[in-house]
């Protein structure tokens, strides 16, 4: 059986990738993708945790990592229309363009 | 010893309100309406004041005229209103100044009429209702209100530099306020169990006074340290900090030494109503929080910061006098001669003795009038020639001898010539300061204030009105009109009422005084005042304090506390 | 009011023995949903109305959305009353706390929604979507109230933030619109996607995802797993510290603020921050007494959110995100409250000179409801003060000025005071409220949370807090100072409608009669802060 | 003395009632010139002033003539005595606070009287003289107004009670000096000499207050700490003070008794009370300091005060700037009455001032240099009035030494006498001026005594009266001072008094020569050529009777000089006139100076005494007569017609025309300091240090941090998520120190 601590050491790595992606890549659908990282991070260690705690009181991990895809799913949504907005206003997805407010 | 209720207070303070709201319906171009519906509030407000002075016996209960009705009971606020005599004599020198400032600005303004006369009432609201509260709160409510309305006199209706002024006249008050607020909030938690507290003047001071005894108790003795109250403990550590950020507060409005670099500005900047107001009222509200708050509710602070609010009173009265002597502004001049003149209302006041606070009692009453009267003539002759340099002007007793002898009778009840009202205030103060624990060189650096008065009081008028004519335009000016006359008469009179038959006030202000001077010393007790448990403990009509409700879960409640689940 | 003998039932059936069974639950478990509903309901509606709509009119959209609004702020106002305790088998909770953000969230929609009205009108941009969307955004406020699990919790607050992206980007033709629906809707996933996280490992330390039986697994948790409890607490604090725009999470505040239409920007300073706020408090009431350093982290959020937010805003000269800013500082003084809903258990220890120094001994059945109330009330007053404020924005803006980078520049205010006086006192009282000056709403709200943080013995914080406050009083004067001692400019104001005047009049009006004659709201919310759970 | 002063048919009782009226009437003549002047026109204005006044000198009369009356007493409020020959008015407190009380309380007794007298009377006197002198002045009702207001503030000075409403009188004749002297403000010099004497009186009148206060906690000091029987013990000096307040003359004079009588240095074997002079006060704001050390001090502050008022050194520079105003106003305030108000002050407290030897020596040393310095300036100035106000600032100068040396009835007498000479000199400068087209340097006139005959007459009487000549009044007021430096006994200091005798006799001599070189150079000789108006004229009557009357009161003040009775209880001498009419005011004085043995009388006898008495006499009619001629030769035939001053005296004759820098040592060490300062303070500690450091520099600060953090919000969505992340990792690294810990 592989350990909990296993599953969440990659949750982690994948969580931190996915922060890494978002701070460092410059494409916005990349960054977009980078969250979706996250978020799965999460749920791998609900998952993990799930099966460590078992059928416990109140929402398990495995209903949980289901409402976090369903989530995601919405986000993605709003998202890649909110991306596409971008798209057509500015004509380009590199981040560092996006940037008239500041200050 | 309960005062019967009266709402004759609620008349004085919401009537000028009642007629802002009069002239705010009234069309914008109609300004001789709206001079006229304002100066009718103004007159109106001024009997209701008269018959409130006249109403008050300094021979009843230390606050009369009370009135009282639940008022945001849940924070411990209640809708209080009482005058003893130091506050029905402001409100009477605030209701005179009234319909003055009105008319002083007959002319002056032109634009924004409405807006202006607005302002006026509604500050002359905010300063009565300041003067008439019981509650703590509702006094800071007030005291802080005052802000917005002469925020807008100065920044709207002021001179060049006006925004600046007004902008720092506004910030720096209310630093001092908010820090005071605090402060407030603080004593409120100390003054008693949950339940029991009440930001309601006398129910405050009433829970603090066996704290502060032992307080000062301990603070001369440390024998007496070992078993204090709780709260006791708290006032003994945390006290200063209360007491500065009240005397803070309080400073600035007055303002004392390094903190009132706000007035000079605001002065200069503001069109004559509002230096009149600032002048003649606003500037008491800080002398009065220290007479009504900082001091009786921290009396062993109070004697414990002697020593730096009266060297501070000091540095302002001979520092002030020696700005006044660098000027070239008049009002900027006149500004600083405020800062000491109200250097000798607080001084008076830190004596902790009789004499020197019924002279400082006085003095803020001499103050309202002389110094309101200096801003007011001015601002006649600048309404004339909009100019504020000494050098500006020269010669002007030939083109206008009338307003000549105003204002050097004015400048002479601002010098304390005897025989003027600012010769009985001064006198007592120095006086008191002589007789109180203060070293005598305090007394003797004091007394100086009187060279440096005349001097450069003096040094306006020989610039302003003597020798020869330099400027053409000067030549021609016209001495004042009929309503100018009017407007400047009743305070030119009363600088001679005041100064000859001071007794009729002063015997409203004895009351009090008596109380200030017993509520201070019972923090040292001291072999020549015998300070009644009965002088000291304050009686005002109660309303039953508002208990806090406290979580009442029914029984037959089935729901459970879902912290009680597991 | 009573509750029915069914719904205490229901409360024994949640036990852990009969999870296998589907609860059962009484109607009177719905009711707080209720609002929520109603919101839900009508935003599909006018979604619909405008897929088969053939009129040619939208004014009824608007129209329709502020009637929900009002029906559901009634309900969740009747709300207020029903007796406290959990609903939905624990994952929900019913209490006054949750009813009176459900309320705020309503008002926040029903105003916003009424400035979208004037402003899409001129626009000749109305849209049903808008509307539906910015119901969905306070249905998901509604929610998220009355969450007490973490799950619910989180959907919840997509669901708020998933449709405010939406409306932030709303504006699609302007890239300023655009670049604040995408600065936040990148933002606002990887802040969700960091709490979700905190979240997991949470519940990897204490298997539950409850609020209240976390709070019971958490000292133990914190004992046998500090590796994995710590940082799962970490991330769900920072996380939702991302919604209340606390320093240094609130750097997306300012460019969403600005960009978004203002309708918009309204609903998210009122609406969006009371309905994060709840969810901070929830949590931190839950997870707050297991360790001082709670009262450290949130004592040291509170005061660089209060100080930074304000020095921030000094420097602007856009109103708008001005008032961003503002927002900024305003939600750490409200960390002042929240801050003090913790001191009762940690009294007598030096935690520094932030907070904690023993005034008044209080204890937590006196604080909390203290802390509670007065969170409660500047919620309350600030979400009143702030539509008002950026209500009079969006009644100056022009449509011409619309992606100019002064469209709100200070300069814009010069003379209103002479050109529309009502808007000028009536932003002028806004000003005052939000610089907490007396005789308005905003004083009382200073007034409570101070209260409370004296009571808490957070004096530092507080002091820190008043002078943070009276530098902000400068740039609201300045704002005072354009509108009144400026002469006016010779350009033409824009055009006026009812629906944006009604809204301001109405803000102005309670802040000063609110400010001064609060009445039984007071009690009301006195009612709702005892019997906040826990 | 009652043959003297046979009874008056009306009541005591109503002049004692009706004492208010002799301050009433010039106010409300001031009153009436000063709101109606313009409307009533020169004559009404004139009459009402000169009426107003001449009342007050007929009312005046009635009170001395009542004071001469035996049956004349007063119920003392602070002693179960009764205080003969003096009359009393109460009208109701004027302010109280605490346990202080003032009341409008007027007091006549033989002093004030006889100041009442001079007042109402040269009063009058130079009223009827500006009538014609003041005739084409544009301010004639105010001028009028100003002057009726002087005559009742000096007579409040005089008819005071107390301290505080003598106070009122005092600050109130400098108040009227102001407006006086600068009458003719749109000259800019003659409004600053206003302002320079009113600030000099105010540095004088904050010693004043000084001393006030300090009598105020001696009197406290001295009730808390008296012994049993003592004046101040009493039950009735408690009543007093309830009733009148401690700064009330009588209670002023309990006290003095008090302090006498527990005075041990003269009876060091008698048993010592609780209350000692010499001992420390043991509570209150004094403890630690002496009764003694404390009156001196009091007297010392006084000191200032008076040498405010009555231009002594250091502050007598006001008094020849105040030549600046109308000539009849420096008759009337700055020679005869306003000026002599130090010297009233001291006899009235006379119970007092005996008990300090130390600050009678002062007071003798101050008014002594003060008397040789004016002198010596006087010499060198050219200026008519200027000569006449620097002898002024002289004669005060020999009041204060008589004073000093204890002799207040002599001091006394020279206040009446210079106050008929002096208003005659004054008044003659006037008529000169009148008649000259308004010149007033000496070098410029010449030859007056044919084209005006009055005045120069009038004139000649009053510059031998002032020098010294037998016959005339100054003779005897003067040499009676000069006897007391001579034989008075005080205490410690009797060297100094011996020599201040012989200063006294060099400025005397100083007095006759620049008295005489004054009276030659304007009205003997020849018209000088550089004269404004080629011929004279003489005044009309308005202007020469006063001068008449004036002249003929400085002869006849003799009187009051003259040594003429010999009273049975002082076996030594016989008294003076004067020293006998004010021995119920000066008796107490005289008494306590005895009992504490700190001011005794010569203990020569008599025929030694009158030996003394005519040697010193004949020294000082020598003096004068001497000086005077040589004066006179020097001016009549040496110097006449601008022969050149010896070239080996120049630079003294310049130094003392200058005098002697003073007014410039002033301007240098304390004015342009004082200024220095303001302007150093205002710019560096106000303007920058206060308001821009620290109140603007705050704000800066602030605003510059707020753009400094704006410059991080930078736009970059990825900056921002750094910022989130960065706060994460802060946060999990803080959250693994305390699990660490």
């Amino acid at each position: 059986m592989i350990p909990t601590s296993a599953c969440l050491l990659l949750s982690a790595m994948l969580f931190c990738l996915g922060m890494l992606g978002v701070l460092l890549r410059k494409n916005a659908l990349v960054i977009f993708m980078s969250v979706e990282l996250m978020l799965n991070a999460a749920n791998l260690a609900f998952i993990g945790f799930a099966r460590q705690h078992g059928n416990t009181i109140g929402t398990s991990g495995h209903v949980s990592a289901f409402f976090v895809i369903a989530v995601a799913a919405a986000e993605a949504a709003v998202g890649l229309a909110i991306i596409i907005a971008l798209f057509r206003t500015r004509k380009t997805l590199d981040v560092d363009e996006v940037r008239v407010m500041k200050h | 010893m309960n005062a019967s209720s009266s709402p004759l207070l609620n008349y004085v303070v919401f009537l000028p309100m009642a007629f802002a709201f009069l002239v705010l319906l009234l069309p914008g171009n109609e300004k001789g309406q709206i001079r006229f519906a304002t100066l009718l509030g103004m007159l109106v407000n001024l009997v209701t004041g008269i018959w409130a002075f006249a109403a008050f016996n300094p021979a009843g209960s230390e606050f009369q005229l009370e009135y009282r009705l639940f008022w945001l009971s849940d924070l411990g606020i209640s809708y209080h209103l009482g005058v003893d005599g130091l506050a029905v004599a402001l409100v009477l020198l605030t209701a005179l100044l009234g319909p003055l400032v009105v008319l002083s600005s007959w002319r002056f303004v032109e634009e924004r009429v409405k807006e202006f006369h607005v302002c006026l009432l509604v500050l002359q609201t905010a300063m009565m209702g300041a003067l008439c509260s019981l509650d703590v709160m509702l006094f800071y409510i007030f005291f802080e209100a005052m802000l917005i309305p002469m925020y807008f006199l100065i920044g709207v209706f002021g001179s060049e530099e006006r925004q600046k002024a007004a902008l720092k006249f506004f910030l720096y008050t209310l630093v001092g306020s908010l820090l005071m607020l605090l402060a407030l909030l603080w004593v409120f938690f100390l003054s008693g169990p949950e339940g029991t507290r009440s930001f309601d003047y006398a129910a405050l001071y009433n829970n603090l006074m066996e704290a502060n005894r032992e307080v000062s108790l301990c603070m001369q003795n440390n024998a007496h340290c070992s078993n204090l109250s709780a709260t006791a403990a708290a006032l003994l550590k945390w006290g200063p900090w209360m007491f500065g950020a009240f005397a803070l507060a309080f400073a600035i409005k007055v303002p004392m030494f390094p903190v009132h670099t706000w007035l000079p500005d605001a002065h200069v900047q503001a069109p004559v109503a509002g230096s009149m107001v600032l002048a003649g009222v606003l500037l008491k509200m800080g002398t009065f929080g220290f007479w009504r708050y900082a001091m009786p509710l921290f009396p062993a602070q109070a004697w414990a910061y002697q020593n730096v609010l009266v060297a501070l009173s000091l540095i302002g009265i001979v520092y002030g006098a020696l700005m006044c002597l660098a000027q070239k502004d008049i009002k900027k001049l006149i500004a600083y001669s405020s800062v000491s003149h109200m250097g000798f209302c607080m001084l008076g006041m830190l004596t902790f003795q009789a004499e020197g606070t019924m002279g400082a009692a006085y003095q803020m009453l001499n103050h309202g009038v002389s110094t309101g009267a200096l801003f007011l003539l001015f601002g006649m002759l600048y309404e004339r020639r909009h100019l504020r340099n000494m050098t500006d002007y020269g010669g002007i007793a030939k083109a206008m001898p009338i307003f000549t002898v105003f204002f050097l009778i004015i400048t002479f009840s601002s010098i304390a010539v005897p025989g003027t009202n600012g010769f009985v205030g001064e006198f007592l103060v120095l006086l008191g300061t002589f007789k109180s624990n203060l070293p005598l060189w305090a007394g003797i650096l004091a007394t100086t204030g009187v060279i440096f008065g005349a001097a450069y009081m003096l040094w306006v008028v020989q610039r302003v009105f003597f020798g020869p004519v330099t400027q053409q335009a000067n030549a021609g000016l016209k001495d004042l009109r009929f309503r100018e006359f009017v407007t400047a008469l009743p305070l030119v009179l009363l600088v001679f009422v005041m100064g000859l038959k001071p007794q009729p006030i002063l015997e409203v202000l004895s009351p009090s005084v008596k109380r200030y001077v017993a509520r201070v010393h019972q923090a040292k007790p001291n072999p020549e005042s015998n300070t009644a448990r009965e002088l000291l403990r304050m009686h005002v009509r109660e309303l039953p304090t508002p208990k806090l409700a406290q979580a009442q879960v029914d029984d037959s409640q089935p729901l459970n506390q879902p912290g009680e689940r597991q | 009011m009573s509750a029915s003998p069914s719904l205490a039932s229901s409360m024994l059936s949640t036990m852990p023995a009969s999870t296998a069974s589907l609860p059962s639950f009484s109607l009177l478990e719905f009711q707080p949903l209720l609002p929520a509903a109603i919101l839900a309901v009508t935003a599909m509606l006018l979604m619909l109305s405008e897929a088969f709509s053939v009129s040619k009119s939208r004014s009824y959209q608007a129209i329709l959305a502020a009637v929900a609004s009002v029906v559901a702020g009634f309900l969740a106002f009747q709300n207020t009353q029903l007796p406290v305790g959990l609903i939905l088998d624990g994952r929900g909770v019913m209490d006054g706390f949750s009813s009176w953000i459900t309320l705020i969230a309503c008002f926040a929609a029903g105003m916003s929604s009424l400035l979208a009205f004037g402003f899409f009108r001129q626009r000749n941009a109305e849209r049903g979507e808008f509307y539906g969307l910015l119901l969905f955004s306070a249905a998901g406020m509604s929610l998220l109230a009355v969450s007490n699990e973490f799950i619910t919790l989180f959907v919840n607050l997509e669901l708020m933030s998933l449709a405010t992206y939406a409306l932030a980007a709303f504006w699609r033709r302007s890239s300023r619109s655009v670049e604040a629906g995408f600065k936040y809707f990148i933002l606002g996933a990887f802040a969700s996607a960091i709490l979700i996280y905190g979240v997991a490992l949470l519940y990897g330390a204490t298997g539950t995802t409850q609020l209240d039986m976390l709070h019971h697994q958490l000292p133990k948790a914190l004992e046998d797993t500090p590796w994995l409890t710590w940082p799962g607490l970490i991330l769900v604090l920072a996380g939702l510290s991302f919604k209340i725009a606390a320093v240094p999470l609130h750097m997306w505040t300012p460019d969403v603020y600005e960009g978004a239409p203002t309708p918009v920007t309204a609903l998210m300073s009122a609406g969006i921050k009371a309905a994060a706020f709840v969810a901070l408090v929830r949590v931190v009431l839950h997870v707050g007494d297991s360790s001082v350093v709670f009262l450290h982290l949130l004592s040291f959020l509170a005061a660089i959110t209060m100080v930074v937010g304000n020095l921030l805003a000094i420097a602007q000269r856009n109103v708008k995100r001005m008032l961003a800013y503002s927002s900024i500082a305003h939600a750490g003084y409200i960390l002042i409250g929240v801050a003090a809903l913790f001191t009762a258990n940690h009294l007598g220890n030096d935690v520094g000179v932030l907070s904690a120094t023993n005034v008044a001994n209080p204890t937590a059945e006196t604080l909390r409801p203290m802390a509670l109330q007065g969170i409660l009330f500047y919620l309350l007053s600030y979400a009143i003060t702030v539509v008002g404020a950026f209500g009079v924005l969006a009644a100056i803006e022009k449509r011409e000025d619309d992606g100019a980078a002064d469209a709100w520049d200070l300069n814009k205010l010069s003379g209103l005071a002479t050109r529309r006086p009502g808007w000028a006192l009536a932003m002028a009282l806004f000003m005052f409220s939000m610089g907490g000056i007396p005789s308005t709403i905003g004083f009382l709200g200073k007034l409570y949370l101070f209260k409370a943080g004296i009571s808490a013995g957070l004096i530092g914080l507080s002091v820190l807090g008043v002078l943070a406050s009276a530098a902000g009083m400068y740039y609201y004067l300045r704002v005072i100072v354009y509108m009144y001692m400026k002469p006016s400019p010779e350009t033409e104001m824009g055009a006026r409608h009812w629906s944006t005047e009604f809204v301001l009049a109405a803000s102005a009006v309670a802040v000063v009669l609110l400010g001064l004659l609060p009445g039984p709201l007071l009690d009301w919310l006195r009612q709702a802060a005892l019997f906040a759970p826990n | 003395m009652e043959k003297l002063f046979p009874e008056y048919p009306f009541s005591i009782q109503n002049i004692e009632n009706g004492l208010w009226l002799i301050i009433a009437l010039p106010l409300l003549g001031a009153l009436i010139n000063g709101v109606f002047g313009k409307a009533l026109g020169r004559k009404n204005v004139h009459w009402v002033a000169c009426a107003s006044v001449g009342g007050s000198f007929l009312l005046s009369l009635l009170v001395m003539w009542a004071l001469g009356n035996v049956n004349t007493s007063v119920f003392n409020p602070f002693s179960p005595d009764i205080s003969r020959y003096a009359l009393s008015a109460d009208y109701g407190t004027w302010f109280s606070a605490g346990s202080f009380k003032v009341s409008f309380g007027l007091w006549a007794d033989r002093l004030s009287a006889t100041m009442l007298l001079v007042i109402t009377g040269v009063g009058f006197l130079i009223h009827l003289y500006s009538t014609s002198y003041m005739e084409h002045d544009k301010g004639y009702a105010k001028y009028f107004c100003f002057l009726n207001l002087f005559v009742a503030m000096m007579l409040t000075l005089v008819l005071a009670d107390s301290l505080v409403l003598l106070f009122v009188g005092w600050e109130g004749v400098g108040l009227c000096s102001y407006l006086l002297i600068g009458f003719w403000y749109d000259d800019n010099a003659k409004a600053w000499a206003g302002r320079k004497a009113f600030i000099t009186n105010r540095i004088g009148d904050f010693g004043f207050l000084v001393a006030s206060f300090l009598l105020v906690l001696l009197v406290t000091a001295a009730v808390r700490e008296a012994p049993q029987g003592t004046p101040v013990s009493s039950y009735r000096f408690s009543t007093g003070l309830s009733e009148k307040g401690p700064l009330a003359f009588q209670s002023l004079s309990a006290l003095a008794t008090t302090l006498a009588a527990t005075d041990t240095t003269a009876k060091p074997n008698q048993e010592t009370p609780a209350l000692v002079m010499n001992r420390d006060i043991e509570t209150g704001p004094l403890k630690g300091y002496s009764y003694a050390g404390v009156l001196t001090a009091v007297l010392l502050f006084f000191l200032l005060g008076a040498a405010g008022k009555s231009a002594q050194l250091p502050l007598y520079v006001w008094l020849p700037d105040a030549m600046a105003g109308p000539t009849p106003v420096s008759a009337l305030i700055h020679a005869a009455t306003m000026v002599t108000a130090g010297v009233y002050l001291f006899c009235r407290i006379s119970y007092l001032v005996v008990l300090s030897p130390f600050a009678m020596a002062t007071i003798a040393v101050v008014g002594c240099l003060t008397a040789l310095i004016a002198a010596l300036i006087a010499f060198a100035q050219d200026d008519i009035k200027k000569i006449l106000a620097y002898s002024t600032v002289s004669q005060l100068g020999f009041m204060f030494m008589g004073i000093g040396c204890g002799l207040f009835w002599a001091a006394f007498l020279h206040v009446v006498t210079h106050a008929f000479f002096k208003a005659c000199m004054f008044l003659g400068a006037g008529s000169v001026m009148h008649g000259n087209g308004d010149e007033t340097n000496i070098k410029r006139l010449g030859g007056l005594r044919r084209e005006m005959p009055w005045t120069s007459w009038t004139f000649l009487i009053g510059t031998l009266a002032i020098t010294g000549i037998v016959p005339l009044s100054g003779f005897f007021s003067k040499d009676a001072i000069l006897f007391g430096l001579e034989t008075q006994q005080l205490t410690g200091y009797v060297p100094v008094l011996h020599t201040l005798y012989w200063l006294g006799l060099i400025a005397a001599a100083c007095t006759a020569f620049y008295m005489v070189r004054l009276y030659v150079l304007t009205f003997e000789g020849k018209r000088s050529p550089l004269a404004k108006l080629p011929h004279a004229h003489e005044s009309a009557w308005p202007m020469t009777l006063p001068l008449v009357v004036l002249a003929a009161l400085s002869v006849l003040a003799i009187a009051h000089g003259l040594p003429l009775l010999s009273l049975p209880h002082s076996p030594h001498h016989s008294q003076t006139l004067m020293e006998a009419y004010l021995f119920p005011v000066f008796n107490v004085a005289n008494q306590l100076g005895a009992d504490t043995q700190k001011l005794l009388k010569t203990g020569l006898d008599k025929t030694e005494w009158t030996s003394l008495l005519w040697t010193g006499w004949f020294k000082a009619w020598l003096i004068a007569l001497v000086s005077g001629g040589i004066s006179a030769l020097l001016y009549f035939k040496l110097w006449r017609g601008g022969r050149k001053f010896p070239a080996i005296l120049e630079p003294l004759r310049r130094f003392a025309q200058n005098k002697f820098f003073v007014d410039e040592l002033y301007e240098l060490l304390f004015i342009e300091r004082a200024k220095g300062l303001a302007k150093g303070l205002y710019r560096y500690v106000d303007a920058f240090f206060v308001d821009r450091v620290a109140v603007h520099g705050t704000a800066q600060t602030v605003g510059f941090l707020g753009r400094v953090l704006c410059w991080f919000q930078n736009g970059n969505v990825q900056a921002y998520a750094s910022a989130i992340a960065l706060a994460l990792a802060v946060g999990l690294t803080y959250a693994l120190l305390q699990v660490l810990s």
